[in-house]
């Protein structure tokens, strides 16, 4: 077993400062890279190293296998984490890493590319008799298949694109008619989003709950899961809010998913941190949906219920290590959420919202967790993903943890840019929410709820007039330097209170 | 010194009656408030009225008299109107002109496809430019029905924000 | 059972804030009271209400009852929070709010009293078979009287002042000349102090440990300890930096003690929140020291280990509800530790530094928590407690939570006082820390070792002295409007990054 | 242009060799340095050297050519000489001027006691003034033998960061 001393990220974002964090407590170097785009990136500043490796576009950068290579073996390091999406799934670059002689922390290229395939992920859990969607093991040949197969399993279907993730090449099929105009749909866009036009069909279930287990395995056949996480509310096929214990889950079900996950682990020699999602229908009928070889962004809600951090786990499996807890010592303490903050106006369609960040408040005290990346006065590029922080709240119930939520989003402000901060308090309010009763079509279903409220507070907007009216009133005295209004500009910076009425 | 201030469908007159020091008394419309206000350069605001403690963030808007308000619940769009501002207004130009003849960036992005040339005819809620930002495609359309005018940006170019792209006649 | 809906908080700084964080997340209004020199604090703003009380200087505003009771009656509050200090144990305070029909969040009047006066309190436990420090039951009637005790104990002695607390009108003997003006000197500081010129005497525990048990107990005659802290890492009789649990302590000694603290407080009917101090010496006997009728200042260690609220069950009690847990449902998870942020030049014997904040970098992620009041422009007032900020981190293992403090030292910075960051991060690193090989001469015995590194680094100190004349260029710049020197100021939140060797 | 940094007990000259945009070659005394620097306008520098990247945070002193600056390890003080300083120096006058003569303050606080009276004889060492700040009392001492040439304060004043108190001569 050979220490790890020095590492390279090859992320950006919150997700390479999460990273650095656990490095810095164990003592490892840490080093940064970045495009054009993110030289005032925080992680820049957080590594003790950081090299541009090109472009703001992330293909000319965070996606250019040999030039991060080249800038790990440059800066000698001894392993390579790739956090979440970029480089994360790609077997490619874990294979170059093995070649090079550098530890890619993940698990084996092969395995990635195995369960990157969603038709040979599926192969592989039937085999190992792991429940999967009832759908096809292979790919559709031609558009008569599709037909063939959809006759056999019914609609409603989804066709989905067999490179596939992130919702892109998905078609749901309801009617006949829907069918061929689907079917080309999701093959184009498959070719366009992945370079792989090969599609496959699974059998549509109805108000899925989207839950997926943490699994962790180390070189030496231990694999355990880390419990589950409810990821059910989700706009635009993308996860907003997370939490664990699920609201759906007893006992029962969760002891035997969590076999289900270990055992599918299990049957791809899988090592190091992953997780395989699942759908549960109404009925708590579960089926495997597709393993995610890397860590997820939610994550946090599995470290704080179980005290474990998963990235030295990953650390310390990639060393060699063996892990350093059993299956019979892990239990969930109370409860945990974690709300996605997104750069987006969430009351127009969830469009991103670019641009600088003018001032931020962070939330604070007991059972409150930030992971975020942006500062005041940082201009968020356009080029990467919209999510600029995550807020992970603990508390000993569900009802105390969303309490604290609610309490920690109006803590948490960040101005210049629209956020889903706002919506996210709304949610923390909608009784589905709150009764833990909801699935996939959460945000669908709860629009109405969800909208922001109109309640008209005159004295509130008579205040928010006075603020601007002595902002205003500052600048012109600034500007003119006229008496008629004394200028109360700084005060509060400058001088001690001395009125009182 | 009295100005008027538009925040949403509203126009706020807003008067001082008396000062001392932090204390103000000031009348909003027809309601005479007195309160103790301090404020910080950057337009953190901490406003006690009979005993309520509001806080408000004025975060600077595109022009210097606009700003956006935040509130612990709300955010405020809102615009100083002094005789400057009617001034302008009445040459209908300046801060309050109307956008209706353009399609602008409402936030910075990436030029991925011009769907029209100039010259071209368009109908009012056509596409006629695609912008992607952070991962996202959306697809900006005409305010009207008319002539493609003017295209001021090219495919692959960067935009800024408020940025106008194309102009429609 | 009244359910509180208002609550005052008759305090300032971080705990008058940590109080109305777990109001909001049960959702009771908050009023804040302020002094002059408070007008711009955080409390002010967090509150729903904030209402003035009086001069800057603590007797003229937060000490001033009749003041406080007026606004809480405006105010129309159900309840006050005291916090710690202040009028915390004040029984006139407490009793005063009884009068008023307002619940007053804390133990009875007498009880307040009775724990106030050292000499009352040891007699108490005394009566019911807790161990105190060897020593008188009364005070002090003469002159004469200092000696015959101290022929009895033994030197070394403690002299104390009956009314004591925060080492004021305290002094150690440690031979016979010193015992006349020893006892005078104690007599005189403690009628500064106090008012009260009474004092007793106790043998001297030589290297003690201090360590102390939190109780929760409520008006059904529930009554449990929340385990122990150890507070033994202490400057100026104030202590620094405290954890939980002890590296001193044994399951056996654990529950021992547990069980003399939940003794101690029933003995006096106690209700709320409340603080058993232990003197513990090497031998692992242990002695009652005194009890604190309030929250301390150390309480989120303990919050973590046992995922307790203690401020929630504080209000709790005080509705006349019962405690939500049972002694057998509560266990110590992990590790906490938690240090104090000082405004203060630990290298210059811990002389305070007030003055305006500059900036303030917060430490986030994994079990890191923060609870502090000052913000960027915020001037410190001189008339309050130096201590700015709590940090509080959580490990799986006490190994783990000192690797996590030393990452989250790291990453906070406030500039523009001087303050304990520093400091804190070279006792995280002292090998008597590490050990847990401590007791209350730490600070003391270490003094070399907690000394600043005199460790020279050329080119860190090159680029200070590159920032400063880039910095200086564009000043120059800026007036003199010459060519000479491209300006390259505020590039980096104005422009994006477009250069690159 | 070159100017001269003092750095405790360092003084150190720094020239600029070239500049493209962010990008400097820079010689501070004999080492020339090719750095990537980065900084906002309120003082947060971040510069990668050769890979390594610096972070430091310049706070301005109580002189516009005084800082603390801060590294991850350390705090510095620093000052900038240049001509102007220089001249100044010669003087006997402005930033450099030693305030062996005057007891200042340190810090804010209230005066408690003051000891001694105008025309007083004092010893090196000995308490002139007692402060408290923030629940702590500190006494100042004198600079050296003298005579207590004049006293700015009175007992119960409120003084602020670096007022000077008492004049010894």
């Amino acid at each position: 077993m050979k220490r790890i001393k020095k590492i390279l990220i090859a992320n950006r974002g919150e997700i390479a400062i999460r990273v650095m964090r656990t490095c810095r407590e164990m003592g490892i170097e840490t080093v940064a890279i970045y495009s054009e785009a993110d030289r005032t990136s925080l992680h820049v500043r957080y590594a003790h190293e950081a090299y541009y490796v090109g472009k703001a576009p992330s293909n000319e950068s965070y996606l250019n296998i040999e030039k991060v290579i080249e800038v790990a073996k440059t800066a000698r390091v001894d392993a390579i984490h790739p956090g979440y999406g970029f480089l994360s799934e790609n077997s490619t670059f874990a294979k170059r890493c093995n070649e090079e002689g550098i530890r890619f922390i993940g698990p084996a290229p092969e395995v990635i590319e195995q369960m990157g395939d969603k038709i040979e992920a599926r192969r592989a859990m039937t085999k190992a008799g792991v429940p999967v969607v009832p759908g096809m093991n292979g790919n559709i040949e031609s558009e008569k298949e599709v037909f063939d197969v959809i006759a056999k399993l019914g609609l409603p279907v989804m066709i989905k694109a067999s490179a596939g993730g992130g919702g892109k090449g998905m078609r749901l099929v309801n009617n006949e008619g829907e069918i061929l105009p689907a079917a080309r749909a999701a093959r184009s866009e498959a070719m366009t989003a992945f370079n792989d036009d090969a599609i496959y069909i699974e059998k549509y279930i109805a108000s899925p709950h989207h839950i997926e287990f943490q699994i962790l395995a180390d070189e030496h056949g231990n694999t355990i899961h880390l419990f589950e996480r409810e990821c059910s509310i989700q706009r635009r096929h993308q996860k907003l809010i997370e939490e664990t214990p699920s609201p759906l889950m007893t006992p029962e079900l969760r002891k035997e998913m969590g076999e289900f996950a270990v055992k599918a682990a299990k049957a791809v020699n899988y090592t190091g941190a992953g997780t395989i999602e699942f759908l549960v229908d109404d009925d708590l009928n579960f089926y495997f949906l597709e393993m995610n070889t890397r860590l997820q962004v939610e994550h946090p809600i599995t470290e704080r219920v179980t005290g474990i951090d998963l990235v030295k786990q990953q650390i310390i499996v990639a060393q060699g290590g063996k892990l350093q807890f059993k299956q019979e010592d892990l239990v969930q303490e109370g409860h945990a959420i974690e709300c996605r903050i997104y750069a987006e106006n969430a009351d127009n369609d969830f469009l991103p919202s670019a641009g600088k960040i003018y001032k931020i408040s962070q939330p604070l005290g007991l059972g409150v967790r930030t992971d975020g990346y942006v500062y005041e006065g940082y201009e968020i590029p356009i080029y990467y993903d919209p999510m600029i922080s995550k807020l992970i709240v603990w508390g000993n119930t569900r009802e105390e943890a969303i309490s604290r939520m609610r309490r920690a989003l109006y803590e948490y402000k960040i101005t210049g840019v629209k956020t889903s901060i706002k919506y996210l308090e709304r949610v923390m309010l909608c009784e589905d929410f709150v009764t833990g009763n909801y699935n996939t079509h959460f945000i669908e279903k709860n629009k109405e709820a969800l909208s922001p409220l109109p309640a008209y507070d005159k004295i509130n907007e008579d205040m928010v007039i006075i603020s601007a009216f002595i902002d205003y009133a500052d600048k012109l005295n600034r500007h003119q330097n006229s008496k008629e209004f004394a200028p109360v500009q700084s005060r509060w910076k400058k001088f001690t209170y001395t009125n009182n009425f | 010194m009295s100005v008027e201030i538009k925040i949403m469908d509203r126009i706020a007159k807003v008067e001082i009656i008396n000062q001392q020091g932090n204390l103000l008394e000031i009348q909003v419309d027809d309601t005479i408030y007195k309160v103790d206000i301090m404020h910080t350069a950057d337009g953190t605001f901490s406003i006690i009225q009979n005993g309520h403690s509001y806080n408000i963030e004025l975060v600077p808007g595109d022009h210097p008299k606009r700003y956006t308000a935040h509130t612990l619940y709300n955010m405020y769009d809102l615009e100083v109107i002094d005789a400057e501002s009617r001034y302008m207004l009445s040459r209908g130009s300046g801060a309050m002109t109307t956008k209706g003849n353009t399609i602008s960036s409402p936030m910075p992005g990436k030029v991925i496809k011009i769907t029209v040339s100039e010259g071209d005819e368009i109908k009012q809620g056509n596409t006629a430019i695609i912008i992607s930002a952070m991962k996202m495609e959306s697809e900006y359309k005409s305010p009207k029905d008319g002539i493609v005018k003017r295209i001021h940006i090219n495919e692959g170019d960067t935009i800024d924000e408020n940025q106008v792209l194309i102009e429609v006649e």
